[in-house]
């Protein structure tokens, strides 16, 4: 199954979703970013080159772990994990980003803006930046540079400006419309580098295709080492760009179940969550550039969202998806917060795996449908990012006493040192 | 009355027409009757009323606040109309929708059409949404004498503002430069290029805006334009001077 | 060069420096070691298993990065890194780590201890321990504790229980003696997964055969990338462990200088380093089970160190290192931890890479000497960690003011939720 | 006299000698005279003279805080050789110097010798020095009549017993249990039949350590060992209750 061969319908639809809805001043723009990735899609050395950078740079191809203890453990089928957060910056964030950062640079572009919520893809991107001498600013949300203070310290080290966003909720959306803001006057020397497959058309091909890496290796690794194809395959959907990316090595493969893992937040029927398809309390809007299911209510304003991942904390969610769900090809169920911490810590402490919280929704629902399959299936799950980064919020979901008392005394430290 | 029309009359006696711009709900709904009234007082020729958003991503930060607190007011469509409807029945200004698509699409284009012409409006501006999304709410519209307002810009080529002036109807809105709403731009040459640029590709009335703020940006554009438009400046007056300060703007616009 | 050919010298030693200075009721357990150690050594399977766990957990082999930026920059030689840094847990102690539990399983033991200074020795043994069901206790000196609180946190709820030793300098030698008092005690069921190549034999030469991957997948790879082998090797010795992992691939060339490079801390003639050869300070002696270069008075009673990088802030140095630096076969400099600020800042800029405290000792040498070497000569420097794990001690070297008011909130929002 | 011949002679009168321990310098040298006085007074045969080392890793937290105390506040090697000097003269037990390896090797082994000889002491005891690396030191000593005190353990195979026997001089310390100093231990069978079984591989006298704190442990011990080592319980009895506490502890153990 090709999703990107537009020649029955428009280019850039999944079905009636994606489409570009973005202010006329940006159409050159535009354009001239969709010929520039049509080049680069059609040029089998720029995949060559984007491989290669990604193997020299990020340690690609990143592997699949067998989880045998947490396989025994829930009596079920064999569970197998791939690894992108073994990915220099810690996520699969850097696939997209190093791609893009070849693009800017085909497009003469010196300057790239980019949004972000958990952190992960302002730290991709500002890392990208320095690597390719580009300058940097990232967009984010206040309350996100609040939680997740230690990517942005990075960000600003590695040379990027970071903007706390302080409009509307604050987070990655509100980001997301600050960049458009800024491309909107900058459009000339700047590249945005958006970081989910979500957006106008071509970000959403131009990211999946970016993305595509994982499933690509996934496909093949999952093959040698479980000496078959995997039954299910898991992976959380923030914006939707690793889900895409992992499930791309099996769109054609029919024996292969794909699920998509969205925020649960408190809940079902909570109103505090970002699970756009798994609850049904999204609907199909135009927003940020696209359409596709949106957390709206019946005026067509967004909703609040929640999730104790910042990095699935959106309103929106990949065209793709939307389409793919109404074709019943993916799945989608939500973890809640709760859910998220339990299966955290079991992760640890079983196999010694620190996935990001995002990550963490895909384990979630994984090991509850684990246990009511077969020994002899196959389960896949896409470990998006690792944990570390999320220290603060995973000490505080975790409500670690020690920790506190750390923090406490630095802060006391600091206090001193400033008298 | 069609807008063209409306537009080519009122040419008729000024040389440049003026569109002021109305957040609907910020501050408050009576502060948008006030504003209206004295917008009237100034013989103003169009207004914007602007459906808030929760994502207002082509505009600036005045706006962008504005549209937050109208939302957080808990401002409605049917409220939005409402205004419309009040405003078209008492004042001689034409009034057009301003806002984003998605207020439009949720609705359903249809009722949008019909609610807009319900309440009198003469068009609307969706600064995201591109001709190419356009068809059916223009098909709908034009069924219904609404007419869409088009933006040309500084950055379209030549064959995108043919395709744009083949697109345009009733007045085309021609972006005086880069970037959101707010801010100032200077009226130049090279803002008269464009204009004269934008004219070669389309027959309807043109508008001028983002950082008209100032009678000296009027005088660059008698001649040149149609329409000037007038959004953030107006509103940061009320903002630091009340309805005074709105009718000083005005007053110092036109005289 | 074969370093580990005992047949003509005392097993375990390496000129005069090594041995086993141990308890006398240690003596069984070492032999026990020792034995299992020489069984996998000569075990064609267990070299092939260890380097697939590394492989399928850790992402091994790990890259290398040409740095064409900072190369630029310096003007001189071209700069390649060894990207250890990418693996589980961020740094090469996962190397040795996971071949102690492969052995520690042969051995049928079911409990690990280890010292940990940095805090990623104790991350990487926990994190090992999770993955093959082992207890384990880590010991940690109390000022460690307070300055990589991040890592203990990890190490906890990956199911370890740290223990923050109170005694002496309370730092990574102190550490080391409270493992070797629970060893002594639990030897029957207890293996002491040292962390580096360091203590009585065999741990130097285990831990370096371990560590040897480094050096292995790294010749090849230089050599494929640059088209020669590297003129100089740069690596941080804190025991010595990942420096003699990558030296090993190199130890046979004539024309490759290898550089280790020490903590200068405060500067030569500071009496706050802990460069024990590139300084002149230390003389030999026997500690923690073996006969090196210490940083000892004339009482033979073991000085204060101090380092920027608790991972190297250490009395001792392998003593293999001792012999291969008498012998002029390793150079030895050392950075102090004002030069490891600027190189850290200059390398996140330039390249977008964040090396470990530790590990960017090595940079500040590559960086000194490569300007006065040629732009056709080779560099070649080992990652050996990143820097994430460092935030506190990054924030606080560098003074960051954002990340001080982020942490006096936090502690604010602590204070308020406890009341 | 030789620690052997010392040891026989004693063991004439008495069934189980004594040896107890002093860190040189802790709490001070003053206090270490003090203790000695008392030790001498309750009959004790043999004092282990602790030099303080900073990596005491065989030590348990008592003696290690001990260590770092006596170092804290200045102690050297010195004035260790100096208290024994002192002793030696003073009291009638004999004296050994009890330390880590590093000591001797930092001082010279030669010169560590001959400086024991000349203060006086027997013998000494290093929980680090394996024999495998104690020839040079071993021979240095016998041309000196000073006895190395070797360790005999509970997880020494019969194999190694055999070498650590073939090593012995003056006297052997079995080691009661695995761990460091400090704690309690039962002196149950297990320690007599390691008693019994390390006798099969030594002809010199026997003494046992690691946990012995009251009379029971004399009993059982009595009959089938030479000599009690006394370390952690009497540190603890004088930091608890002073002189008067270190008088009352051996009191105890020997009414
Ligand atoms: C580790 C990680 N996983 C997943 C996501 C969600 O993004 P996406 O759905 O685009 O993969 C994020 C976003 O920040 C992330 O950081
Ligand atoms: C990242 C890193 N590099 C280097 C070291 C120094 O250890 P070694 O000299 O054994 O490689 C450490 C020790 O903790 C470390 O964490």
């Amino acid at each position: 199954m090709n999703i990107f061969d537009f020649s029955e319908g428009r280019e850039g639809y999944y079905g009636e979703y994606g489409g570009v809805f973005l202010p006329e001043v940006l159409h050159a723009t535009i354009e001239e970013l969709l010929a520039c990735f049509r080049e680069c899609k059609s040029d089998p050395n720029f995949w060559r080159e984007y491989v290669e950078l990604l193997q020299n740079y990020s340690g690609r191809p990143t592997p699949i772990t067998h989880l045998p203890n947490l396989s025994r453990r829930l009596g079920g089928a064999q569970i197998y994990v791939k690894r992108d957060d073994l990915n220099h910056t810690g996520s699969h964030k850097i696939n997209n980003v190093m791609g893009q950062g070849l693009l800017c640079r085909r497009l003469g572009k010196r300057r790239v803006i980019a949004e972000t919520g958990a952190g992960q893809h302002g730290f991709a991107t500002a890392t990208m930046a320095a690597r390719f001498g580009f300058d940097c600013k990232i967009y984010m949300g206040a309350v996100d540079v609040a939680r997740q203070r230690p990517n942005v310290f990075w960000m600003e080290n590695l040379g990027a400006q970071v903007i706390a966003v302080e409009d509307g909720q604050k987070t990655l959306k509100d980001a997301i419309n600050e960049c458009m803001r800024d491309w909107v006057l900058n459009m000339a020397d700047t590249h945005y580098v958006l970081g989910t497959a979500c957006g106008p058309h071509p970000f959403p091909e131009m990211v999946s295709w970016f993305q595509s890496i994982i499933g690509l290796e996934a496909r093949e690794q999952i093959m040698a080492l479980a000496g078959k194809l995997p039954d299910r395959v898991y992976a959380c959907v923030g914006g939707g760009s690793n889900a895409i990316g992992i499930f791309q090595g099996f769109l054609s493969d029919d024996n292969v179940e794909l699920i998509g893992c969205e925020a649960g937040g408190l809940g079902a029927g909570s109103n505090l969550h970002a699970a756009r398809l798994a609850y049904n309390d999204a609907s199909v809007g135009v927003a940020q550039g696209f359409k596709t299911y949106f957390l709206q209510n019946d005026q067509g304003n967004m909703k609040e969202t929640h999730s104790i991942a910042a990095g699935l904390d959106y309103i929106g969610v990949n065209p793709i998806f939307s389409y793919l769900w109404e074709q019943g090809k993916v799945r989608f169920e939500a973890a809640t917060d709760t859910e998220v911490k339990d299966a955290l810590r079991l992760t640890m402490r079983t196999e010694g795996l620190i996935p990001a919280l995002e990550t963490t929704h895909a384990f979630v629902t994984a090991i509850k449908e684990a246990p009511t399959m077969a020994k002899d299936e196959v389960i896949l799950i896409n470990q998006s990012g690792r944990g570390d980064k999320d220290i603060f919020t995973i000490a505080d979901a975790l409500e670690d006493h020690k920790w506190k008392s750390f923090i406490r005394g630095k802060s006391d430290q600091y206090q001193r040192e400033d008298n | 009355m069609s807008l063209a029309t409306y537009i080519a009359q009122r040419r008729q006696q000024k040389p440049l027409l003026i569109m002021a711009h109305v957040v609907c709900g910020y501050p408050s709904f009576e502060a948008n009757i006030r504003a209206l009234e004295i917008m009237e007082d100034a013989g103003v020729d169009l207004v914007e009323l602007q459906f808030p958003f929760s994502e207002p991503s082509a505009d600036g930060p005045l706006f962008v606040r504005a549209n937050e607190e109208s939302l957080k007011a808990g401002t409605t469509i049917d409220q939005c109309f409402e205004l419309m409807r009040l405003a078209t029945q008492r004042f001689s200004f034409k009034i057009v929708m301003m806002g984003y698509y998605n207020t439009v699409y949720k609705m359903g284009e249809a009722l949008f059409v019909k609610r807009l012409e319900d309440a009198g409006g003469a068009g609307y501006i969706l600064p995201d949404l591109p001709i190419e999304e356009s068809k059916v709410l223009h098909t709908a519209s034009a069924a219904a004498s609404i007419d869409p307002i088009i933006l040309m810009t500084p950055t379209s080529s030549d064959q995108r503002l043919a395709q744009l002036g083949a697109a345009s109807r009733g007045l085309v809105y021609v972006v005086a430069r880069k970037g959101v709403t707010g801010g100032k731009t200077d009226m130049d040459d090279a803002v008269v290029a464009l204009i004269k640029r934008c004219r070669q590709y389309t027959s309807v009335p043109i508008g001028v805006g983002f950082g008209i703020t100032c009678r000296e940006d009027l005088d660059a554009l008698t001649g040149v334009a149609d329409v000037a438009i007038i959004g953030t400046a107006a509103l940061k007056a009320w903002e630091s001077g009340g309805p005074e300060g709105l009718q000083a703007f005005f007053k110092a616009l036109t005289v």
